[in-house]
């Protein structure tokens, strides 16, 4: 059992914050949903938990071990996967490659593979590209598929489904959602496409200008006649 | 110090190549400015001044010369400019110098030296391109090659060498084989160049380099099997060139003006560089730097002034006599006291100018390598007048 | 001193328009010209070509200049279609590298190696050398504040905006229409052309000019200006410049405090003094002494 | 029917040694706003890059308004009014939001060097105007607060609604957008969408869009173009292609 | 045919160096001008040891050492805390470094130039071609080199591995890649390359400090035209650069030959842009 804790967080780029006083958590086997109008700091959160954006204030744990002070590879050595928003395939490399960097250190690469690829299938189709001439949609999936190379037990996503077509976008939830079930993952996830997303989570947490504005069960939430509005572009 | 009187020092600039293409010559020559100076700071200096020299790097590059000049004269304000190298950077300064009536006294070799300087203020202790050039082709013919390719590098040293040179062949009933063959100095690799004179096959080849140029060139003619005679100039097989290719430099043919070895004057110079003289061609630009300083140091304690047109008169009449033959400084000194006339005769050469500055006439000496010595066969003299 | 003083602002003046004209080349539009001295040298030699063996007078000298010189730059920005980054400042600096041979080798032109003489300059007859010295600085400056004023409001227009999107990813701007090569060509030919109006004003201050004037180290002042000053904004490259020049100066007088070494090794310590200075620089301010801004433009009223 | 602004006619492109888009053809009227829609990785980015003239055919013909322009230069093609914007977005990292924005006004005379140089008058009259433009059209997408970052900075969804600002800005009559809403939040979305109706409406604007956002395309295409595997695989108006057994299958999935 | 063994006995001096100096250039996308001061430094280094009477192979490995430990340290103390900065930058540090390392050759060493204890010999003859035990040599220790280093990239972990943090170093390291160890390797390796061309260089041509530029540029030019970040491109471009010369003296003009590798590589790259070997990169 797992659990990822952030105690009054603020962090940011250079000097200012751009999240303040943030206080979450996210246990193994639960997805929290993280929505947000654009810029509000969604992004900035994860990086910040990855050790991309800086921590200024407050406590970052896992378990009982203290992430501030680690590096972004240290922190991927302890459990913990980040799939940023963009830049988030090596160009150069091919798919198979790009899956094949991403578990460095263990010896067990090609089964690894294979999982991922058995998780995500239209992976297969371009295995041997070179990533940099992917199509947007594709280049999501390799960087999921990526992301999950490490088997991580906390997962940090921002905007997976972001580019995918209508039909990928229901299976790579359900695949986040059977990894937490069956191999307990902790996930946090991004996602403007909050519908689907909230469909699938335990939690949600709302970020309006780097706060948090609320926070509760995501059917509960979902169910709100104003969020809907918000969060769902209900009209469209 | 000793007791040299309270007024103000003069002062002499020494730009010397430290740097750039020059970089292996550079040192000698301000090793023996200081040397000079030391000394005759020690005898009481000039006019009972004290001689102070600035020394800058003129980058073997006349743009940083032209800087490096800048500062000696209208910062330090300094009354003389000696030891430039390159006729690059002689001719580069000599403007800024004529301007400002700075005594320049520099050993170059370029057949338009003369040309930049329309008031006299201008020494040149080296024979010109031309003089070497109809020297070294008597020596060769005198050898017996009448066949004899040119090679060297397109700089203003050799550029012109190899017509020189072809004249200087013809009219002596030799001639060279094919066309001068000039490079592009300070690459890395003279290879291909090499290749090139290998496959004219000429009995021998002349090569007009510097150091750093002649020997990579020489290792790729042994290497690439070339099995004819190599002449040269004496300054590329000084010892940096007997160090770097060891046993192979014996056979080398070279030539320059004639080295004053064993000359008294010659080596109260070595000696007062701390250097042993060993009957070799040991810093034959570091005794061109002495006697610059001399002639002007002399100059101005004869011409009881710093100022560059008195100095030069006065230049003009030490160096080229009659009078008592002098060597060092404080000989002269005793004589200018005495009012005795002298003539300075010079560690490199005995230093007797034309009117322009340019040297009068020079002995040249052709030499072999034998077991890594260099062993005099044959002399000639070359008037650079003509 | 003073004396010294002015040949030193004298020759930092031409090193400002050097720096501004590859502001506009590599500050603006990203274009890697590491060929620099050789639109330099091609300047003083066409200028020293038209004076004295065409005997023209100097400003048709200087005028020459500029035009060979933008025709030289629009010949050899036309691989910038192809090159970008590090690859076009090889080749510019193949181009520079190239000029210096035919400046070297071609006798007939040239002179060659022995050196070209140039007797006209850009004074008034009858003044005395330092009233000379002062009218030169007055000429050079006059030039460079031109040259400031006309770079400074192009960078700043509309027109330095295109050039710098062009910078920053060039398929952005012709996809909005922009013909980027045109703008590429414009900007070369514009810098090269002033490059060579600095080559000109030299080439009749030093007087006599050789194909060693113009090795790749000035290339490498000049660039060491621009980025010391800040790359993109023009004031910076002025700044830079003067400071680059400063420092090339200044580390002369550190040599009667190091007496105790020969004259080789004191020479090789400014180097490695001035090499270590400018590595400080720019490791303290990576940006240059003077940032690009972005130009907020003024609120519409 | 309306006058045809795009034709595309047979075009055909290879990239990495596999045929990408292979021999498509349709069109785009003018007033138009048209889908393109597909699965990942079907070619509709790069029928963008044709279209836009980012990459050249290998067969085919394009023709905007009759006349052929097939292998024209971007900006050639954006001086025929067609502007679009990009799918992974490319904002110009060191320059400011509104300048992002003020670089795609088309015809500023400040954008000449002699203008630049020696009419500033008349320059800065123009750059007035369009200023106040470039402000028109970040206020349409909310960025007017970030005017002043450094388009490096701003966020992922941030970025999109830039690059929109920016085709907005181009004043051109023909727009395509790639994915345009994708990781922007849904009460934006539907401002894109009034937006796009309004432009369409008024000015008589043609749009093709590119887009897995189902809301989206049904809300504003009165045509889309089905792609899959780099081959046309129907077309019509939506309501119609999603009841087709091909597109559900390999599109549209359960969302249909 | 004699002329193409002088182009690949020149080629094979370079080839190493410029491996180096594209492996250099994928890691951080910056033009290293300073190859040629690291290599004059390890020319000197090998010297160094020669001249205390080692023999010229431990020369080689201690210049070898001493390339990977020079080039590690400047890392650290120039260019790592300038991570990220534009290519023009990092370029011009790079030329700072080679005047400062060129002229703290000149202050220990001064201006002479100088030879390994090798004994000068005429060629050995096979079938009318020429070559010196020194070039079999060259071109012997070049080719093991390169061929080592190439499958080092293109077939172990740690080649992936450098090609990822080339390509994005932040994402490297949120996948768990230990950036600061790949990246150390990295320049160790290059900087052991650049080592070992300075050996050769002294064993072939001639050991001074004022031949940093003309070491350099041939060496980038060999890089470029091979295609950068391709080890067997940059020593393909080395033999086409050599040849080109080659020809250049033989039947041009022997003055321009300082010209030729650059005509070379403008041909080159506007016929291919990417470099012979190497391949196209989209910049977003
Ligand atoms: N530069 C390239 N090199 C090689 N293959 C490429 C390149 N660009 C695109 N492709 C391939 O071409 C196909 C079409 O790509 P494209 O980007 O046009 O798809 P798309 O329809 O826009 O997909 P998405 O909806 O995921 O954005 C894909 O299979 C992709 O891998
Ligand atoms: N590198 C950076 N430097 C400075 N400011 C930044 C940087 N990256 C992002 N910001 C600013 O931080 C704010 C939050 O950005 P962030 O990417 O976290 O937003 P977000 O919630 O993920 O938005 P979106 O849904 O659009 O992706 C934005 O206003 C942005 O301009
Ligand atoms: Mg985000
Ligand atoms: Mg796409």
């Amino acid at each position: 059992m797992t659990q990822l804790h952030l105690q009054n967080l603020c962090a940011g780029y250079g000097g200012a914050n751009i999240v303040s006083d943030i206080t979450l958590s996210v246990a193994s086997g639960e997805i929290v949903t993280l929505v947000g109008p654009n810029g509000a700091g969604k992004s900035t959160l994860l990086k910040s938990l990855a050790g991309v954006a800086r921590v200024t204030q407050g406590h970052l744990t896992v378990d009982d071990t203290d992430l501030i002070p680690l590096s972004p590879f240290e922190r991927a050595t302890r459990g913990v996967a980040f799939m940023p928003q963009d830049r988030n395939v090596f160009r150069t490399l091919t798919v198979a490659e790009n899956l094949e960097t991403s578990a460095w250190g263990y010896d067990d690469i090609p089964a690894r593979k294979e999982e991922v690829i058995a998780l995500l299938p239209t992976l297969r189709n371009y295995l041997n590209k070179t990533a940099g001439g992917l199509s947007g949609g594709q280049r999501q999936m390799a960087a999921l598929g990526m992301t999950l190379m490490s088997r991580p037990t906390i997962l940090l996503v921002d905007e997976p489904t972001a580019g995918l077509s209508p039909n990928l976008v229901g299976e790579m939830l359900d695949v986040l959602q059977t990894l937490t079930r069956r191999a307990g993952l902790g996930i946090l996830i991004v996602e403007q496409n909050a519908r689907a997303a909230l469909a699938r989570a335990d939690r949600a947490v709302v970020l309006v200008d780097g706060r948090l504005r609320r926070a509760g069960p995501a059917s509960e939430l979902a169910a709100e006649p104003d969020f809907g509005a918000l969060f769902f572009g209900d009209h469209a | 110090r000793t007791g040299l009187a309270q007024s103000a020092p003069i002062l002499i600039g020494s730009m010397t190549p430290l740097t750039g293409g020059g970089g292996p010559y550079g040192p000698e020559k301000s090793d023996a400015h200081r040397a000079v100076v030391a000394a005759v700071n020690s005898q009481g200096g000039v006019m009972g001044r004290e001689v102070r020299l600035i020394s800058e790097d003129s980058e073997t590059n006349p743009e940083a010369a032209v800087r490096a000049a800048r500062k000696l004269i209208d910062a330090d304000k300094v009354s003389a400019i000696l030891g430039t190298w390159a006729s690059s950077v002689s001719l580069g300064i000599m403007p800024l110098c004529q301007e400002a009536n700075v005594l320049q006294v520099f050993s170059g070799s370029s057949d338009y030296l003369p040309d930049g300087d329309t008031k006299g203020l201008i020494f040149n202790l080296q024979p010109l391109n031309k003089a070497w050039a109809v020297a070294l082709a008597d020596l060769a013919v005198q050898r017996g090659f009448t066949e004899v390719a040119f090679a060297g590098p397109k700089n203003d040293f050799a550029a012109s060498m190899g017509e020189s040179f072809a004249t200087s062949m013809q009219k002596l009933g030799g001639s060279i084989v094919g066309e001068p063959f000039y490079y592009n100095p300070g690459q890395a690799s003279y290879r291909a160049e090499a290749e090139h004179l290998i496959r004219m096959n000429p009995p021998a080849i002349f090569v007009a380099g510097y150091v750093t140029d002649f020997v990579p060139v020489y290792r790729e003619l042994i290497r690439g099997g070339y099995t004819g005679q190599i002449i040269t100039l004496s300054f590329a097989v000084g010892p940096a060139f007997k160090d770097a290719v060891g046993g192979a430099a014996d056979g080398i043919l070279h030539g320059s003006p004639v080295p004053p070895i064993g000359k008294d004057s010659y080596e109260t110079y070595l000696r007062l560089v701390g250097i042993e003289p060993t009957g070799q061609v040991q810093n034959s630009f570091g005794c061109m730097a002495y006697d610059e300083m001399n002639l002007c140091l002399l100059g101005m304690e004869a011409a009881k002034s710093t100022d560059s047109l008195a100095v030069a008169d006065a230049i003009r009449r030490i160096a080229n006599g009659p009078g008592e033959r002098v060597t060092t400084f404080a000989e002269g000194k005793a004589l200018i006291e005495a009012g005795t006339e002298m003539n300075y005769d010079g560690a490199s050469s005995s230093v007797d100018f034309q009117e322009n500055g340019m040297l009068r006439s020079r002995d040249f000496a052709l030499y072999e390598i034998k077991d890594g010595e260099d062993e005099i066969i044959l002399t000639t003299t070359s008037d650079a007048t003509l | 001193m003073d004396a010294y003083l002015v040949a030193i602002l004298t020759t930092a003046a031409v090193y400002v328009i050097l720096a501004m004209a590859l502001n506009i080349q590599f500050g603006l539009t990203g274009l890697m010209n590491f060929g620099v001295v050789g639109f330099y040298g091609v300047g003083a030699y066409t200028s020293g070509i038209v004076t004295e063996t065409l005997g023209q007078p100097i400003l048709i000298g200087m005028a020459a200049a500029l035009a060979v010189g933008g025709i030289a730059g629009a010949l050899v920005s036309l691989l910038s279609v192809r090159l970008s980054g590090d690859f076009l400042a090889i080749v510019t600096l193949g181009f520079a590298e190239t000029m210096r041979l035919v400046f070297n080798n071609e006798d007939w032109l040239t002179r060659g190696p022995r050196g070209f003489l140039i007797m006209t300059r850009p004074v008034i007859d009858g003044l005395g050398r330092e009233a000379s010295a002062w009218f030169i600085l007055g000429v050079f400056v006059l030039v460079a504040v031109l040259a400031f004023v006309l770079l400074n409001r192009l960078a700043g227009a509309p027109f330095g905006r295109v050039l710098r999107s062009i910078r920053e990813d060039d398929l952005v701007p012709a996809t909005l229409g922009k013909n980027v090569l045109a703008y590429r060509v414009q900007a070369f030919m514009l810098g090269s052309a002033v490059m060579a109006l600095a080559g000109s004003l030299y080439a009749h201050y030093v007087q006599t000019i050789t194909p060693d004037n113009f090795t790749t180290q000035i290339a490498v002042l000049v660039w060491m200006s621009l980025i010391v000053g800040g790359a993109g904004n023009m004031k910076g490259a002025v700044l830079g410049a003067l400071v680059v020049t400063a420092i090339y100066e200044g580390t002369r007088f550190l040599a009667p405090l190091l007496d105790f070494l020969t004259p080789t090794q004191i020479s090789a310590l400014r180097f490695i003094i001035i090499g270590t200075l400018l590595i400080a620089v720019v490791r303290f301010r990576p940006e240059g002494l003077l940032p690009e801004r972005t130009r907020r433009p003024r609120q519409a009223a | 029917m309306k006058p045809v602004r795009i034709e595309v006619d047979g075009l055909t492109k290879k990239l990495g040694g596999v045929t990408v888009v292979n021999n498509v053809s349709f069109q785009v009227e003018t007033g138009q706003i048209m889908g393109l829609i597909g699965p990942n990785g079907a070619g509709k980015t790069t029928m963008f890059n044709l279209i836009s003239g980012v990459l050249r055919p290998d067969g085919g013909k394009l023709r905007v308004n009759g006349s052929d322009v097939t292998g024209f230069p971007p900006y050639k093609l954006a001086r025929r009014g067609i502007v679009r914007s990009f799918q992974l977005s490319r904002e110009l990292d060191r320059m400011s939001v509104l300048e992002n924005v003020l670089l795609a006004a088309a015809d500023h005379p400040g954008e000449h060097m002699a203008s630049a140089l020696f009419r500033p008058g008349a320059v800065r009259k123009a750059e007035a105007r369009l200023t106040e433009r470039a402000y028109e059209m970040l206020d349409l997408v909310s960025l007017t607060p970030h005017e002043a970052k450094l388009a490096g900075t701003l966020s992922g969804g941030q970025k999109k609604l830039l690059e929109l600002a920016r085709a907005l800005m181009a004043g051109a009559d023909t727009i395509l957008l790639d994915e345009i809403a994708a990781g922007v939040a849904p009460h934006l979305v539907e401002e894109i969408i009034v937006i796009v109706q309004k432009l369409n409406r008024d000015l008589g604007k043609t749009f093709l869009i590119i887009e897995h956002n189902v809301g989206f395309i049904r809300a504003l295409t009165s045509r889309v173009v089905v792609m899959a595997a780099g081959e046309l695989l129907a077309e019509g108006s939506f309501d119609h292609v999603s009841r087709n057994p091909a597109v559900i299958d390999s599109y549209l999935g359960q969302a249909a | 045919m004699q002329l193409l063994i002088n182009a690949i006995a020149s080629a094979a001096i370079l080839a190493p160096a410029a491996i180096g100096f594209t492996l250099i250039f994928t890691l951080f996308r910056y033009t290293n001008f300073a190859v040629g001061a690291f290599m004059t430094t390890g020319a000197f280094a090998a010297w160094g040891m020669n001249a205390l009477g080692l023999p010229i192979w431990t020369g080689g490995i201690f210049a070898v050492l001493f390339g990977a430990a020079l080039l590690l340290l400047s890392d650290r103390l120039v260019f790592a805390p300038l991570r990220g900065r534009s290519g023009g930058t990092l370029l011009l540090v790079s030329i700072a470094l080679s005047v400062i390392l060129d002229n703290v050759i000149r202050f220990a060493f001064g201006t002479q130039i100088r030879a390994f204890d090798l004994p000068l010999v005429p060629p050995l003859t096979f079938a009318g071609l020429r070559f010196t035990p020194e070039t079999l040599w060259v071109i012997g220790i070049s080719v093991v080199a390169t061929l080592a280093v190439g499958a080092l990239l293109t077939f172990t972990r740690l080649g992936r591995a450098l090609r990822a943090v080339a390509d994005n170093p932040s994402l490297a390291s949120i996948r768990g890649l230990p950036v600061p160890r790949i990246e150390a390797a990295g320049i160790l390796l290059a900087g052991a390359l650049f080592g070992l061309s300075g050996t050769l260089v002294g064993l072939d041509l001639a050991i001074e400090p004022n031949l940093s530029l003309a070491l350099a540029i041939p060496v980038i030019a060999a890089a470029i035209v091979g295609g950068l970040g391709s080890p067997l491109g940059a020593a393909l471009g080395a033999v086409i650069i050599g040849l080109a010369e080659e020809l250049t003296v033989a039947f041009l003009s022997a003055p321009y030959k300082g010209a030729v590798g650059f005509v070379v590589i403008a041909i080159v790259l506007l016929v291919r842009p990417q470099g012979l070997l190497g391949r196209i990169v989209e910049r977003k």
